[in-house]
């Protein structure tokens, strides 16, 4: 079963990175862009059918390492 | 003084920081992440460098390691803990400290000697400069760029838990002089116990002047006495 | 599957060598054969254009304990010491790909060097770009930097010097070269010659994709179904693996237990062990089943001809695996046996129990075609420079221009991008005429730099090839070093065309003449051809590695002004040769002049009397005058210490321009304390050492009688804009 | 309009992150992981109210920066 991680930071605290994008691609001229962040995606296969069980264990690694709870949240979705 | 040094897959100070220990009188012991126990130890150093190439998060994957355990249990009962670095990033990512060192601002990796004034220096870390000395020391990094919400700002400031600010030659702190972006221009921060710093800056580079300056020496000096 | 004219075609083989081939087998190669011959016989690995040439060039002096022909050239710098270096491009896969080429490049340059038992304790890089104007050229520029930096900086060595050039003739053709200088015990040198049958050959590190595998075989007409996945995938460097492979390995060689061992670099695993074999003058024997891979379904030709990276093969004496397993798995490493030696001379490749390859070892290497291309001589430009006929220009305007020019600003946006301190050795960095290492714990150092001259080479090859290499000498003799030795990498255009092939092998020449008189010889190098697009050849640019000792760390200089109100003085004479010289091109946007001839006999006195005078240590600093001449190595001189200069007009002056700007060879400034003058004036003259007194620092400003007075602030900043300006960080 | 993009590197390429990370949280215990890759996600908020429209100016920022086509692969997803 393949599961994907999304993991973004949480909406207070600052992403740079995402900044500079954005900053970059108005220079660039596109002038409706009025807000871009940056997260991480995380694309996950597991041996295991069990969709529950599967969702589990990607929770579990989620809070185990995956993701930084004080900064960033995280979505998990079946793929 | 006994001294250990934790060492990492990808911890590239290690050496460096040893050396300094070394010559500074310390007896150091270096000790491999693997390992559960740790030697009887005054001061706990963790080097900078990119433990575990710096993937998902710098820090995340070293924090995880039996050896942090011990390194917790250390901390908790008063002994002196040091993250340069790379180890400032581990040491948060652990919970140690509190906070975020998100990517420098331009993006860049920056290498460079900046000038650090003291702002704090009742700690053990810092009692051999005087408050307000500015001192010289070299950065270079991806990810040092220092975040917290208000409230632990604040009582960072209040607390007299920021023994390092960024500023320029004369000392004054300001925008023009923050290398990374870090909020309030924090280059390293303690504890409540203040047993504990974290700083980007390395100190360890700035022990002998052939090669660069003397202005480490002060930090690894308040410790031993 | 039969071999047709298009396979051959697409594996970059001509018919004729593919005859060579049929004759060599007695019979027809199949797929997976053709495929490692075609790495093996590739300019590349066999240095089939080049070798008659490379031939020439000296490799020996005192001081050499292991010249060209080894991952990397060794030698000796006293008590136990042996210092390991090279250089090598990776020029097309950084124009590609710009972040990870550059990265993988250094990757690739640092395996060479802990390959022989070094701890690398140095990198460099000598990069060139395209006109910035060009529209590629900012995105790869700042690729290839962030990538080499990013490389760098996690494996933990420092990126200690460099240059970094622009010019047109890169517009479709970056150059990307990367050196490593590591530190070895000299009685623990590991070599890449397999001895002995039946031992144990390991592979070690990441496991095996399908990256950069032979691009031009997946062309071919059988496999165009699905093209777009037939494109070579890119290789991707991990520098955090690197670190663990080179720990590993060092940790392993303390141990007694390697016979042999190389890196697997270009042509992976095939080019690896067959170079291993030959050295040995044994057999091989691999089975592929073993190979540690990271797809699913690898073809063996895959896995022979995948340029994935961080991977080594060892050669173990018998009885020692387990203890050599055992350190790489503390490094959670892969470690395989692979496969063992054999008395048969023969590369036998087993695949699900079958035989899949059989190819004589000799056949891919002392038997791989050699070429002694066509080659024409160039002929020096008729074309004298005469300042006189040209535009009149203002004196300042030039000099401003030229501070903010791409090339001649200041490279800080560059070098901060590189960790210079790591390791805690670092005496100098980058910014310096070479930087400076020390040996760890060791009242020693060593001088590392790195040049080249694309113009001088381009309009005369010979004296080119001279310059750069003097070039390389008097840098490392500015910081006090002696010099010992280079490595060179050699970026030319297509060798088949007889111009190039002719700059190629005249330059060749102009660096042998030099290293021999300089008694600087060539310990390891790259030659890197075929750069440039559609029949445009890039300018010839060869690149110069140098090292140098340091015995006595008292004794070392730098380019940064120390007092006010001491003397300057210029050694060795200046005749105002303008040919060639930045002053030219940038202002007059002119080609086509003759470069600086270098007098050798001059270049050596004047150098040896500097080192002497550093060695006294009556000099307050030392800069070496290269391109823009005098005018800018006081400029820079003034920059890196903030001190002014109040610069004197010789009475004898015939121009200015001439005198400023001119690019005569074999010249130095120092600083000197006025109480030290008469002492040094007396020695220089004693000598025979022409000098010349040029003028005295100032507090604060850059002065040059009423043709130029700025404050040394202004100049930096002036120095400084092009960076920001060219990535719009500013307008 | 909130688009959102997936950026994920080309199959055979090597993903150095995702390898570290696989074999981390295999350490940490977690057998039925087979295998992980990380990627990018980027949010972007827009002042577009036509979805083709947006769509396609997202596809521009991919092309001209946000994805690097010798290495990566892009989906773009409104959100
Ligand atoms: N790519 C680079 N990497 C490291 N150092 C560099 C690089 N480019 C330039 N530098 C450093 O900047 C300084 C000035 O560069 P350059 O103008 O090319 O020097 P020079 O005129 O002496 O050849 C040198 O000391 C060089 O070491
Ligand atoms: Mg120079």
């Amino acid at each position: 079963m393949k599961l994907a991680v999304i993991i973004t930071l949480k909406k207070d605290v600052l992403d740079p990175q995402g900044k500079v994008i954005e900053q970059t691609l108005q220079n660039m001229g596109i002038n409706s862009l009025k807000n871009l962040r940056q997260g991480k995606y995380i694309e996950i296969e597991l041996d295991e059918l069990d969709e529950k069980k599967a969702h589990s264990t990607v929770e579990n690694m989620c809070k185990k390492l995956l993701v930084n709870l004080i900064i960033e949240e995280y979505k998990i979705k079946k793929i | 003084m006994n001294s250990t040094v934790i060492v990492f897959p990808g911890s590239n100070c290690d050496r460096d920081v040893a050396t300094a220990l070394t010559k500074l009188q310390f007896k150091n012991k270096m000790v491999w992440h693997k390992d559960n126990n740790l030697p009887k130890s005054d001061l706990i150093v963790i080097p900078g460098g990119f433990s575990y190439g710096d993937y998902l998060r710098s820090g995340a994957i070293a924090a995880k390691s039996n050896i942090l355990k011990e390194v917790i249990r250390a901390a908790n009962s008063g002994c002196l803990i040091l993250g340069i670095c790379n180890g400032f990033q581990i040491l948060i990512e652990t919970g140690l400290l509190q906070g975020a060192l998100l990517r420098n601002r331009n993006l860049k990796f920056i290498s460079k000697d900046v000038y650090l004034k003291v702002i704090n220096n009742d700690n053990k870390f810092c009692k051999n400069y005087k408050k307000n000395n500015i001192i010289n020391l070299n950065i270079a990094h991806n990810e040092g760029n220092y975040f917290t919400q208000k409230d632990h700002l604040k009582e960072l400031e209040d607390n007299a838990l920021i023994p390092f600010k960024y500023c320029d030659k004369e000392g004054s702190i300001n925008d023009n002089n923050n290398p990374n972006g870090s909020i309030n221009n924090i280059a390293g921060i303690l504890n409540n116990k203040k047993n504990i710093l974290g700083m980007m800056p390395h100190p360890e580079r700035m022990i002998d002047s052939l090669i660069s300056n003397t202005d480490g020496i002060g930090l690894f000096n308040s410790i031993l006495n | 599957m039969k071999i047709t004219k298009d396979i051959i075609e697409s594996h970059g083989l001509k018919l004729d060598e593919y005859s060579k081939i049929k004759q060599l087998l007695d019979r027809e190669p199949n797929y997976l054969e053709l495929g490692i011959f075609s790495a093996m016989w590739n300019e590349h690995c066999s240095y089939k254009s080049s070798k008659v040439h490379l031939k020439k060039l000296p490799i020996k002096n005192k001081n050499v304990i292991q010249g060209p022909g080894e991952n990397a050239g060794v030698i000796d710098i006293g008590d136990d010491d042996a210092i390991i270096f090279k250089i090598e491009s990776h020029n097309h896969p950084s124009f590609i790909e710009p972040y990870q080429g550059a990265a993988t490049g250094v990757g690739g340059i640092l395996r060479d060097v802990f390959t022989m038992g070094a701890r690398p304790i140095a990198l460099l890089n000598s990069i060139h770009f395209g006109d910035p104007n060009n529209k590629k050229t900012k995105n790869l520029l700042n690729g290839v930097v962030s990538g080499i930096g990013g490389y760098g900086n996690c494996i933990g060595i420092p990126t200690v010097a460099g240059e970094t050039k622009f010019h047109e003739t890169y517009n479709e053709n970056i150059l990307v070269n990367a050196m490593a200088v590591g530190l070895a015990n000299k009685k623990k040198i590991f070599y890449s010659k397999a001895k002995g049958i039946n031992k144990a050959v390991v592979y070690v590190g990441s496991k095996t994709g399908r990256d950069g595998i032979h691009g031009a075989s997946m062309a071919s007409a059988e496999f165009d179904e699905n093209s777009e996945d037939k494109k070579p995938t890119v290789q991707v460097g991990d520098p955090f693996t690197e670190k663990l492979l080179m720990e590993a390995c060092l940790e392993l060689m303390k141990k007694e237990s390697i016979i042999s061992i190389q890196d697997m670099g270009a042509a992976g695993l095939t080019s690896s062990s067959v170079e291993m074999a030959h050295k040995g003058n044994l057999g091989i024997e691999l089975n592929l089943d073993k190979i540690p891979c990271r797809e699913e379904n690898m073809s063996p030709y895959e896995m022979m001809l995948s340029e994935s990276q961080e991977r080594m093969l060892i050669i173990l004496e018998d009885g020692k695996e387990n203890e050599a397993r055992a350190i790489f798995k503390k490094w959670d490493l892969d470690f395989v046996v692979i496969g063992k030696t054999t008395d048969t001379k023969n590369l036998s490749l087993k695949f699900q129990k079958k035989i899949v390859a059989t190819i004589p070892i000799d056949a891919l290497s002392s038997k791989a075609p050699l070429y002694d291309r066509k080659w024409s001589k160039k002929k020096l430009s008729k074309k004298k420079t005469n300042i006189k006929e040209l535009k009149k220009i203002k004196f300042d305007e030039a000099f401003f221009k030229i501070l903010s020019s791409p090339n001649h600003s200041n490279k800080k946006w560059v070098t901060e991008q590189y960790d210079q301190m790591v390791m805690g050795d670092t005496i100098e960095r980058s910014g310096a005429n070479a930087a400076i290492i020390k040996i760890h714990n060791k009242e020693k150092a060593i001088a590392v730099t790195v040049d080249s001259s694309a113009n001088y080479c381009k309009s005369h090859p010979l004296s080119g090839g001279k310059q750069i290499v003097s070039e390389s000498w008097r840098n490392l003799i500015s910081v006090g070093a002696k010099p010992i030795a280079i490595t060179n990498c050699l970026n030319f255009g297509n060798p088949e065309n007889p111009e190039v092939m002719g700059e190629f092998a005249e330059n060749i020449i102009g660096v042998k003449e030099a290293c021999e008189f300089l008694d600087y010889p060539v310990v390891s190098g790259n030659v890197s051809f075929y750069n440039g697009t559609n029949n445009n050849n890039i300018f010839p640019t060869p690149v110069i590695g140098g090292v140098g000792l340091i015995k006595n760390l008292k004794k070392i200089q730098n380019n940064r002004f120390k007092k006010i109100d001491s003397k300057v003085l210029i050694i060795g004479k200046t005749f105002g040769h303008l040919g060639q010289s930045v002053l030219i091109n940038e202002m007059y946007n002119m080609n086509d002049g003759i470069p600086p001839e270098v007098n050798l006999l001059n270049e050596k006195n004047n150098g040896e009397m500097v080192l002497k005078l550093i060695n006294g240590g009556i000099v307050n600093s030392v800069h070496d005058i290269s391109t823009g001449g005098i005018i800018l190595a006081l400029a820079e001189m003034s920059l890196s210490s903030q001190i002014g200069v109040k610069i004197l007009k010789p009475k004898k002056l015939s121009n200015m321009f001439e005198y400023f700007f001119g690019e005569d060879q074999s010249r130095y400034i120092v600083e000197v304390d006025k109480n030290n003058y008469f002492k040094i004036e007396k020695l220089l003259k004693d000598n025979n050492i022409y000098f010349e007194n040029i003028g005295v620092t100032q507090k604060d400003y850059f002065e040059l009688d009423k043709d130029l007075k700025t404050s040394v602030k202004e100049l930096y900043e002036i120095n400084n804009k092009w960076y920001n300006k060219f990535n719009g960080l500013i307008s």
